[in-house]
Order: C-alpha cells, then sequence, then structure tokens
C-alpha cells in the first residue's frame, strides 16, 4: 500500500505539453551571411560534411550531430545556434504518401525499433519517450513486440552489413501499409560513422523512409514532435 | 460479520500453510490475530460478557502487535528472508491443507457452530506448518497458529475460566520471548565464531 | 613495488629483448615470439597480473600486444612481440583470450596457430571472404562488400534427450540492441545459452585512425552513447597522458561530476529494467522518471542529454558557475531522497525479492576466469574498482572503499548498483566543494607528434574500459583500441543463466545490462 | 428475450472499454497520463484496415481460428446475464459457458502452435501448463455453487443470489478461489505481464506474436470480451445484490448503475494488485493455483457440512 502513499503525495508527473520552450536544448544551426567573412573555418571543423559553401554557407539540419564546433570555431560570430528542436521533416513525396494515408494512424500508432547500429543514445532516448514524464501512450503511440502487430519501424543508427538482412525481414514482416522513421542522423546517413567500412552509405538504398527525426540523438521533445507530425496530429 | 471474520481466518491460514517468506508469514498471522480478536468483540458486543472483551484485548495486544513485532525483529537481526527448502513444499501443502480442512468439516458435521470447526482447522494447518517448515521461527509462527484455534475453540465451546485463558496467552507470550532471545544468543554466538578459524581446523 | 623495480625483475627473468617504461605507469616488454606462452605462465605466478586484452598494431610486421594489469599498484604490463601471419594462441592460458585472438584474426587476417576456437566472430557469413579491413592496405571509405549467398554459423550443438533450441534475435522485441542468443533448452530449463554479437560493427577503430584528433572526441563519444562521458574522458585523459599535460583540481572535480551524473542515470534505467522485467512497474516507472530528471540536469549543464562534448582535453568545454553549481545540489538532492524511497519500497516486496534473489547467480570463480570488471564483477565478490586501481581525476580523494557483494546473483547485481547510485550523489556533493571558483569554457588546440603511444583506464559504467593510442602522421592517430568492459563481461550472462528457465533469461540480462554498441564498435 | 439480446451486445460493445479503463486506472495509479480509454476501439479500427500477413508455414487454423475465437467469445457473451435475469433455465448452463469460453483458449493455443515459430509453441505449452492446473478449480467452484443454489444454471444462480440477504464465509472464501481462477485466466498479473515486451517472458501474447491486421483485431476484441465475461460472471455468481429481477425502468436503471460500480471497483482491485506485486516466477503460478484449489475444497466444505 505503500506506493499508494508515494502515488498521492507525489501527483502526476506527465508534463501537460511537451513541446514547452527548452532553452538548454540543441535546435536549429542557422548562418547570417551578413557577418560571415568567408573563412571557411566552419567547413573545416565540421565532423559530419554538414556545412556546405557555394556562394553562401549552408547547413544540413538532417546531417548535423549538434556538437556546436562550428559554433566555436566561427571568429565573426555568424553561425548562431537557437533551441528549435521541431526539425522533423517529412520524407515521402505527394502521390505516395497519399497511398499511405498517415491519418489512418492519427488516434493509433504502434511502433517497433530496429536498432541497426547506432551508439544506442537514440535507444535510450526513444525508450524515454514511454516513461512517465512523456508518457507518448497518451497519444496512442505504443512499441510492440512483434512486427506483424506493428505499423511503423523506427530505425536508429547506420545500417551495417551484418544487420541488413535482418532489417529487410523485419520490414518485410510488417502488415501493409508500413511507416519507416530514421530516428537520428546516424540512421539518415550514416552520421559520425558515415566513412566505416562496416555500413552501408544510405538507409534509403535499401528500405524507403517516411520520415527523418534528425539530431544525435534527437531529444525525447523532437522525438514526439517528429511522431506527432507524421500521423497528423499537430 | 462473523461470516466475513471467519472468512479472513481460515483464508489467512490457507495463505499462510504456502508461504515461503519468514516475514510475510508473520504478517499473515497478525492480520489473523486481529481477526480473532474482532471475533471476540463481536461476540463480546452480542452476548454481553467482560471476558470476551478480555480475551479480545489480550489477542489483540498480545498476537497482533507484541509477537508479529519481536518476531520480524529476530527475522531481520538474524537475516532469514525465506525458508530455502520446506519440507513440504508449497503445492503439497495447499493439497494437504485442502484435504485435512475437508476432512475436519466431515468429522465435525455434528457441531453446529462455525466457529468450532474454524478452530479446529487452525490447529490442523498450524501442524502443518508446523512439520512442513525447517526454521525454527517459522515453527513458532505455526504453533502459535494452533493456538489461534484453541482460544477459537474456547471462545465458542468451552466455558473455560479466565485464568486459564490468561494463562494460555502468558505462556504463549513466554514461548515467543523465549524464542526471541535464544535467536539474538545464537546470533551473537555466529558472530564471534570465525570462519577462518573453522577453515583452519579442517585442514 | 616501484615500476623500475618492476622494471629490473622482469628483466632477470631473461626472456625479454628490451623493456621500456613510458607514460609512468606502463610498461612494454618486448619479447620473441616462441617465448610468449612461457614468459605469460610465469608472469601470472609471480605478480599476480590480471589478462585485460589482446590487440594488433601494423608496422611493417604485426605486433601483437597483450596487455596485463596490476591492479594493486595500477601498473599495465604490455608484452610485445612481432609476427608475420600467425598469432600465437593464448587459449587455455588466459582466459577469454579466444575472444580477443578471434577479433584480431578477422580483422587483420591473422591465423590463430594452435587454438581451439578459431570461428570468425567479427565477420559475419555476410561478409565478402579475404577482407581485412583493419590493415592499413585496406583504405579508408573503401566498404566491405556483402554476398547474397552465405552460409551457416556453426552454434555448438548440445542434443539431449527432449532438448531443443530456441534462437532469438538478433531483431529483439522492445527497444532493445541487436544480438542473436541461442537457447538449448529442455522443457524451461536452459542448458546451454550461446550468445553471437558484432552485429553492430561500423568500424569505428579504422574512422578514429582517419579524424583529425581535435575532432576524435566526437568519434569517442559515440562509441557507447550511454557512456560518452566515460569515452571522453579516456580520450582527455589519453591525449593529457601522451602530451604530459595536468589540469588544475577543478577541472578535474568537474570530469567527476559529469562521470558520476552518467552513473546515475545509467544504473536507475539499470535497476528500473530489472523492475520491468520481473512486471514491478511502480518503482520502475518512478526510476525512470528520476533518470529523466537527471538527463534534464545533464542537458541544463552542458546542452547535451548524454554530456556530450563536454569533457574535452586540456580543458573543459561547458561553463560552470554558481548557477550551475546550485541546479546540480538542488536536483541532486530531490532525486536522492525520492530514490531512497523507492528503493525501501522495493526491497520491503516479497514477490519481488522472491524473482529477483538467488537467480541468474555468477559464482566468484567463474567471474575470475571470465576475466569480468565492473558492477557484475563485483557483484560477484571481485572487489576492482578502477577508480581504485588506477586512479585518475580526483578518484584518489573519493574513491576509498569498493562496493561488493558475494554471492553474485540479480539481486547483488540490483544491490551493487544501488550502492554505486549512492556513492555517486556523495561524490558529486564532495566534487562540488573541490572545484574553487568558475571554470570557464576554454578550449585548446591539440597538436601532437607521431609516434607516441599511451593507454587510458577508464571505469565506464559498464566496467573496466582501456584504451589505447598511437599517434600518426597529419596529426591523426596511428592505431586506436578499445578494450571495452561488454567485450569480456557479455560470456559472464551464458554462466548465470545456467540451470535458470527461460523466463528468467530477460531479468538476468537486464540485470548484466551489457552494451551491444560497444562490444561490436 | 429482448432484454437478454440488448444486455449482451452492450457488454460485447462495452467490453473494449473496460480493458481501457483498466489500463488508464493504472498509468494513473503510477502517476502519468495513459493511453485515453477509447483507445482500445482506436486500435480495432486501425486493424481492421490493415493487410494481413500470413507466414508460410500457417495453416487453415491461423486464418479461421481469430474468426472461431471471435464468434466463440460473443456466443457466450449472449449466455450470460450482465445486469438483468428473470431465472429462465432455456440458456445459460454453466458448463456449456465454461466450455464455450475454452474454445477461445483452445484456438488461441492452436494457433500458436501453427505459426511454427518458437515463441508460439513456448506461449502454447505455458498457457496448457497453467491451463491444466486451473481446470480442477473451475469444477471445484462450479460444485460449490450447485452445492448453495442447487442450479448449473447462471441466470438462476444469479436470481437466487441476487435476493439473498445473508452471506455466508463459504461464499467469500468461494469468491476469493474464483478471482484468483479468473487472474489466472485471464493472463493477468502475476501470472503473465500483459504489459511486456519481452517475448522470452510472455504466455498469453506470445501465442499472438504471428498474427496481425483483421486478425489480430477479432483475437483483442476477443480476449476484451472474455474479460468483460468472466468479471461479469463473477459478479453474477458472487455479488449479484441489486440485479434487476423485473422488467421495471426503475430497477434496470437501479441494476445498471450498480454494475457498473461493481465493474468499476473491481478493474480497481485487478488494477492495485498488478501494480503492486512482481510477476510470479513461472513454475510458482501452480501454488497459487493450489492455493485456490484449497479455498475451493474449503468452500465446498464449510457449505456442505454446516
Amino acid at each position: 500500500m505503500k506506493f499508494l502513499i508515494d502515488r498521492i503525495k507525489n501527483g502526476n508527473e506527465t508534463i501537460k505539453d511537451p513541446f514547452y520552450e527548452n532553452g538548454y536544448s540543441y535546435g536549429k544551426v542557422t548562418v547570417d551571411m551578413n557577418k560571415c567573412i568567408g573563412c571557411k573555418n566552419c567547413l573545416k571543423q565540421c565532423l559530419v560534411g554538414a556545412i556546405t559553401f557555394h556562394e553562401k554557407i549552408e547547413i544540413a539540419n538532417k546531417k548535423c550531430i549538434y556538437c556546436r564546433e562550428c559554433l566555436n570555431s566561427c571568429e565573426a560570430g555568424a553561425i548562431k545556434m537557437n533551441n528549435d528542436y521541431k526539425l522533423s521533416e517529412i520524407e515521402t513525396a505527394g502521390e505516395e504518401l497519399k497511398n499511405k494515408i498517415f491519418k489512418r494512424f492519427n488516434r493509433s500508432l504502434i511502433l517497433r525499433s530496429v536498432d541497426t547500429g547506432s551508439c544506442n543514445a537514440c535507444m535510450l532516448e526513444l525508450s524515454a519517450t514511454t516513461n512517465t514524464y512523456y508518457s507518448l501512450s497518451r497519444y496512442g503511440i505504443n512499441f510492440a513486440a512483434s512486427p506483424r502487430h506493428a505499423d511503423g519501424l523506427v530505425i536508429t543508427g547506420p545500417v551495417t552489413i551484418n544487420m541488413k538482412e535482418a532489417l529487410i525481414k523485419t520490414y518485410y514482416a510488417m502488415p501493409q501499409p508500413r511507416i519507416v522513421i530514421a530516428l537520428g542522423s546516424c540512421a539518415y546517413d550514416g552520421g559520425v560513422f558515415k566513412d566505416g567500412y562496416g555500413n552501408f552509405k544510405s538507409l534509403k538504398d535499401i528500405v524507403p523512409v517516411d520520415l527523418v527525426i534528425p539530431g544525435c540523438p534527437p531529444s525525447p521533445q523532437a522525438i514526439i514532435f517528429g511522431l506527432l507530425k507524421l500521423i497528423d496530429r499537430i | 460479520m462473523l461470516e466475513i471474520l471467519s472468512a479472513v481466518i481460515l483464508i489467512s491460514a490457507i495463505i499462510m500453510s504456502s508461504l515461503r517468506r519468514v516475514n510475510l508469514l508473520i504478517r499473515g498471522f497478525s492480520v489473523q490475530s486481529l481477526a480473532i480478536s474482532l471475533v471476540c468483540f463481536t461476540l463480546g458486543f452480542k452476548t454481553g460478557e467482560v471476558h470476551y472483551y478480555i480475551i479480545g484485548a489480550l489477542t489483540l495486544l498480545v498476537k497482533t502487535l507484541i509477537i508479529p513485532i519481536v518476531a520480524s525483529k529476530s527475522v531481520r537481526e538474524l537475516k532469514i528472508n525465506r525458508e530455502m527448502k520446506l519440507i513440504i513444499d508449497g503445492y503439497w501443502s495447499s493439497i494437504l491443507t485442502a484435504l485435512s480442512i475437508a476432512t475436519t468439516y466431515v468429522f465435525l458435521d455434528n457441531f453446529n457452530n462455525d466457529f468450532v470447526k474454524a478452530g479446529f482447522v487452525l490447529m490442523v494447518l498450524g501442524g502443518i506448518i508446523l512439520i512442513g517448515r525447517k526454521k525454527a521461527i517459522s515453527q513458532m509462527i505455526g504453533f502459535l497458529v494452533m493456538e489461534n484455534g484453541l482460544v477459537l475453540f474456547e471462545i465458542s465451546m468451552i466455558k473455560m475460566t479466565l485464568i486459564i485463558e490468561i494463562l494460555i496467552i502468558l505462556e504463549v507470550l513466554m514461548l515467543s520471548v523465549i524464542m526471541g532471545v535464544m535467536v539474538f544468543y545464537i546470533n551473537k554466538a555466529f558472530d564471534t565464531v570465525n570462519t577462518d578459524y573453522l577453515s583452519n581446523i579442517k585442514e | 613495488m616501484k615500476i623500475e623495480d618492476l622494471k629490473k625483475d622482469i628483466e632477470k627473468l631473461g626472456f625479454p629483448i628490451k623493456i621500456e617504461i613510458k607514460n609512468k605507469n606502463e610498461l612494454y616488454v618486448d619479447i620473441d615470439k616462441d617465448d610468449v606462452k612461457k614468459i605469460l605462465e610465469t608472469m601470472f605466478k609471480k605478480y599476480k597480473l590480471y589478462f585485460s586484452g589482446q590487440f594488433c598494431l601494423q608496422d611493417k610486421d604485426f605486433i601483437i600486444n597483450v596487455i596485463l594489469t596490476d591492479r594493486k599498484n595500477g601498473y599495465l604490463i604490455i608484452l610485445r612481440y612481432k609476427t608475420e601471419n600467425e598469432i600465437v594462441s593464448l587459449q587455455g592460458i588466459a582466459n577469454q583470450s579466444n575472444l580477443f585472438e578471434r577479433e584480431i584474426s578477422d580483422l587483420f587476417g591473422l591465423e590463430i596457430a594452435d587454438g581451439e576456437d578459431k570461428r570468425n566472430i567479427v565477420k559475419h557469413e555476410i561478409w565478402e571472404n579475404g577482407i581485412h579491413p583493419l590493415r592499413k592496405d585496406f583504405l579508408y571509405g573503401q566498404r566491405v562488400k556483402d554476398l547474397c549467398e552465405t552460409e551457416e554459423y556453426k552454434f555448438k550443438e548440445v542434443i539431449t534427450d527432449g532438448g531443443f533450441q530456441i534462437p532469438v534475435g538478433p531483431v529483439h522485441a522492445g527497444i532493445i540492441e541487436p544480438g542473436h542468443f541461442r537457447f538449448s533448452v529442455i522443457g524451461e530449463l536452459i542448458e546451454n545459452l550461446e550468445i553471437r554479437l558484432m552485429y553492430k560493427h561500423r568500424g569505428i577503430e579504422k574512422i578514429c585512425e582517419n579524424v583529425d584528433l581535435n575532432k576524435l572526441n566526437l568519434i569517442f563519444e559515440r562509441v557507447a552513447g550511454e557512456s560518452s562521458a566515460a569515452y571522453g574522458e579516456a580520450f582527455a585523459q589519453l591525449i593529457e597522458k601522451i602530451s604530459d599535460f595536468k589540469v588544475c583540481e577543478s577541472i578535474m572535480a568537474l570530469r567527476v561530476i559529469l562521470l558520476e551524473l552518467e552513473r546515475i542515470y545509467n544504473f536507475l534505467d539499470d535497476i528500473a529494467g530489472i523492475c520491468v522485467d520481473v512486471g514491478f512497474s511502480y518503482p520502475a516507472k518512478k526510476f525512470g522518471y528520476m533518470s529523466e530528471l537527471i538527463h534534464q540536469l545533464c542537458e541544463r549543464i552542458t546542452g547535451s542529454r548524454f554530456l556530450r562534448n563536454a569533457i574535452i582535453p586540456y580543458g573543459s568545454n561547458i561553463d560552470f558557475t554558481e548557477i550551475q553549481r546550485e541546479d546540480v545540489v538542488k536536483t541532486i538532492d530531490i532525486v536522492e531522497k525520492r530514490f531512497n524511497e523507492i528503493v525501501e519500497m522495493t526491497l520491503n516486496t516479497v514477490s519481488f525479492l522472491d524473482r529477483v534473489e538467488h537467480t541468474g547467480i555468477v559464482e566468484k570463480a567463474i567471474a575470475k576466469e571470465l576475466n569480468m570488471t565492473g558492477v557484475v564483477a563485483r557483484a560477484s565478490g571481485i572487489q576492482y574498482d578502477v577508480r581504485k586501481s588506477f586512479p585518475y581525476e580526483v578518484y584518489r580523494q573519493l574513491k576509498k572503499s569498493i562496493n561488493f557483494e558475494e554471492i553474485g546473483g540479480v539481486f547483488e547485481r540490483y544491490n551493487v548498483k544501488i550502492a554505486e547510485i549512492r556513492d555517486a550523489f556523495k561524490y558529486i556533493k564532495t566534487s562540488l566543494t573541490l572545484i574553487k571558483g568558475d571554470v570557464e569554457k576554454k578550449k585548446q588546440w591539440i597538436d601532437i607528434e607521431s609516434g607516441k603511444e599511451g593507454f587510458a583506464v577508464v571505469e565506464t559504467v559498464k566496467g573496466e574500459l582501456i584504451v589505447f593510442a598511437r599517434t600518426g602522421e597529419n596529426n591523426k592517430m596511428d592505431r586506436v583500441y578499445f578494450k571495452t568492459p561488454s567485450f569480456t563481461n557479455w560470456n559472464g550472462l551464458t554462466y548465470a543463466v545456467l540451470g535458470e528457465i527461460v523466463p528468467d533469461f530477460p531479468l538476468c540480462n537486464k540485470s548484466f545490462n551489457m552494451s551491444y554498441s560497444e562490444n561490436d564498435r | 428475450m429482448i432484454i437478454n439480446i440488448i444486455q449482451s451486445m452492450i457488454l460485447i460493445i462495452a467490453a473494449p472499454l473496460f480493458s481501457g479503463i483498466l489500463k488508464r486506472i493504472k498509468a494513473i495509479l503510477r502517476g502519468y497520463e495513459g493511453a485515453p480509454v477509447l483507445q482500445p476501439y482506436f486500435d480495432i479500427k486501425k486493424l481492421l484496415s490493415k493487410e494481413r500477413v500470413i507466414s508460410k508455414s500457417s495453416s487453415f487454423i491461423t486464418t479461421v481460428g481469430p474468426i472461431i475465437i471471435l464468434s466463440a467469445a460473443i456466443l457466450s457473451a449472449f449466455l450470460t446475464p450482465v445486469f438483468f435475469t428473470a431465472g429462465n433455465e432455456l440458456i445459460g448452463n454453466m458448463f456449456i459457458l465454461i466450455f464455450i469460453l475454452s474454445i477461445i483458449k483452445f484456438f488461441n493455443t492452436l494457433i500458436g502452435l501453427d505459426c511454427a515459430c518458437t515463441f508460439g509453441g513456448m506461449g502454447s505449452s505455458r498457457e496448457m501448463f497453467i491451463y491444466m492446473f486451473a481446470e480442477p478449480v473451475v469444477f471445484l467452484i462450479l460444485a460449490f455453487v450447485y452445492f448453495e443454489t442447487k442450479s448449473f444454471n447462471i441466470y438462476k444462480i444469479a436470481k437466487l443470489n441476487a435476493v439473498r440477504t445473508d452471506i455466508s464465509s463459504a461464499h467469500i472464501v468461494a469468491a476469493i478461489a474464483f478471482l484468483i481462477w479468473l487472474i489466472a485466466e485471464n493472463a493477468r498479473m502475476p501470472v503473465d505481464n500483459p504489459e511486456t515486451h519481452l517475448e522470452l517472458t510472455m504466455v498469453h501474447e506470445a501465442m499472438i506474436l504471428d498474427i496481425s491486421g483483421r486478425d489480430l483485431a477479432y483475437i483483442e476484441l476477443a480476449s476484451a470480451i472474455k474479460l468483460a465475461i468472466f468479471l461479469t460472471i463473477f459478479i453474477n455468481i458472487f455479488l449479484p445484490f441489486g440485479m434487476a429481477v423485473s422488467l421495471s425502468a426503475a430497477a434496470l436503471i437501479k441494476a445498471v448503475i450498480l454494475y457498473l460500480i461493481k465493474m468499476l471497483v473491481f478493474l480497481l482491485i485487478i488494477a492495485i494488485v498488478e501494480i503492486s506485486i512482481a510477476k510470479f516466477r513461472l513454475f510458482r503460478v501452480p501454488e497459487l493455483i493450489a492455493a485456490s484449489f484449497s479455498f475451493a475444497i474449503a468452500a465446498i466444505s464449510m457449505m456442505y457440512f454446516s
């Protein structure tokens, strides 16, 4: 009975709005071209090659690992990072989108997580979304024990050669319509492990990707935002 | 009310007969004694006899509070959490319990009083607990369950004098105190024996 | 014994060609290939050394290094021998050496001379044959090609009457990393368990060889996400050791705070996992919530929920002022109070104790034989903690005793993890008093000449991490080797589940909670 | 007759709601905002619109099994009084009811074996292991009910017990025995953890790991109905006070309200039990059922020899 007393004493732990302004979170990296002096230090400093220079500095959010090294290296202070973690984008093209109709999963989405070679930070963040603070289940999103029960696959990490077969099998074990969610920059294009000999270049070569949630690792807030965007609840 | 209480007494006894954990056993015993003391109070309220109240109060004090507290303290001191191996394991003792309950009720078919039968059942189940365990402390609990059966037996069956009842209660209290002291003594004795010394002897 | 005396002592044995002391506590002993077994046996007998790992370097020839640790004095002794195409198998002398040998054999293409177990470990069936990616002639950026047709991996066959095999994985239910488990069971009883890992092999050691030292800490942190700070610390320690640099005490204390914060959230997750696996959901949810609070604290002080890019060589990459200090104290107090309440609740719940007590026992002798380290070893009675044996940062002042338990079951691991969390609270509070004034963010350029080598030893949440590095040209590493704690600890699980029933496997697994990522690398 | 059909329809329609409420209560007790109470309906609706994936090794059992399971569940719902009983003996023999309910179990285990995946087989064997021990308890409880009311018809039992004013101690002991059996039969804690994601520890969930789409929806719906029916039977046999025995509007409204309250109380009890204890070891489950067995024996002897 002690837990009932504990429950009454401590109350509800779930946060009402998971998309609160988190002032400490990492977020979108932007460049102020007026301030830029064109030293290209940031290009050298970037580990994953997310920064490109074609007349103008451009930063690819999906590739970025949000390490803040470019901010340090920029002498002119042109590179800024804000706290906007809402970076997820739906990848599927228009026609396919219509066929899949994510709205069907509006109130009920069962996911299956497959780790194909991440550093397991993404896994921890994914399981953190189900804790009492974020309580992902209140949106009808749950994780299933079997691919047969699942509507979507959450893939974390670059696809290693050893995991390729298992990934493909899991993908085809899901009933149609199926969704693929790439979690983290590693799942999108390899991230820091891009040049490793043991993994494939891109997840897109193996299975079609519907949603990319950038970050390294994406915070639970970002994950929830991405998932809710996918099922059209925002 | 009495029906519910006798159900609680029986249920606790049946559950206790298959428990492995000593502190759960103690808790079960405490619940059982509480139910018995409530039975005494109810009977006292119905009949208006004072000695029901006295037995009730004594049971409440000694069996619901003092003995469980002493017993759980010695359990904590001794770090006995559970019986690793029961002489009669949980599964079989449940079956044995069921059979003995059935037999008891068949034999006592003539008595038209629920508590006589319940009391007898408690005695039998106490016996099962007593013979089924190895740890001294759970054997003690088994013995106390038998005592509880006796109390139930007497309040509904024989009009014993108050003195005898008090003596019974005192006896039980003595028993538990002795057990407690003995248990602590063993514990202290073990503290002083060095295991390295033992292994030296072996070599 | 001083390291100089040890050096003289070993010289007297007569085998070695050359002995060198580097970085104060590392003894490099060059020997001949034929003497390896002999000298290893004498050294085990004479100096109470522990076999910790084995790795390969490539110059012109291949150089095999055997890492031995002296846990009492905190020395590392490295036996080195040159070879062209084969490894002298230490199977039978040094326990668990088959893992290291098989790894070297797969990645460098050397043959195991006379060992029993020669199966592939890293190279799965899908790999093209004849590819040895860690060799220098396998260029960076090249990838291992996958085959379409594959042959089967040979699992050990345990055939008895009425027995059958249950294959599980590599993709598991729930949010878990990939690995393959093969149970040989009779009814529900587990007769044998074989674990197959390396599904996540990405080739991090090769990547590390090709990244500039100034960015390398980012890769190190991503070897294992849950021990990011410990890996960052390993990198910082390595660079500072090689370039003989000592940071001030405030930064050292700050690093300890970050390392211990990481320990707290990991162990909270672990014990939450143990509760989930026995279906005891109330405490599980509460431990999960506390872990979330610590994650948020980490985010507030370092900007990353996993303390990434905070510990860097020569300094600190974060500001630590009065605001952060108060924040840490406040959050730690809240969590500590709540934590004690919930732990008390679990220890008083009989059905929970019934499940965890006397389950998944790894006996001390087996733990010793398997070279287990970290929490799982301490639960089995091995009194070894890197923070005590090889004290780094301010642990020399903090770590006075080692938490350990005797029996080595799930309950003991649960208890050791709780004790570690309580210690972590204590260390954080003490470390806070050691920080004098504010720590300012300061990043210094790393530039190290080639040919230097050194080891870093860190206690991660899983156990003893040994990192070897040798610098090369262009401010890059020539070779980085990780001896991760999970690599040797994984096999403890095999012994823990023997004689248990299949439904208890997840519980044993969770109480170990080894990292697949750092094992596979 | 019409009222019987209506009440059974209501039971079938409300069954997923009850499991939704149970989940929600558990979430609230653990201090977070869980899935909405209507979540099972959303899940079923979505599953109905999904494709089926059937593995190559499956036979016709996997195709027809889910439909049989669902129809057995619905059929048994029509044999149970919910909040009204007139005591007619046309339908509602307890044995028929129990056997129709065990058809659900039978086909579930067959489906588990049929997919030729190890987990399904393991789940089936564990389910039968528990079921084997639980079976004697049911018959003992039925025997007790017969001794108490001299009837095997649930409508009659409910009617007789609804007007009864006193309860004997045997009645309470038998109720406890039934409750333990109910928990074992519906794969709730501490016998099986319905929330687990670990295929190696599952009992009930392991059997349906290979089912997808429509079939899964049928099975989920069937198990929700099964839980609701079991609770309803429990309420009707052991706690039927306030049940409507005549067709007056006032009695019916009172009966419905009381039924809902009783249901919620039992859902709360189940939720508290599930949260406050850990799951038993698989081989300790027989001990729990043995305790239930001795409760049943005790109840019968108390009833018969008093």
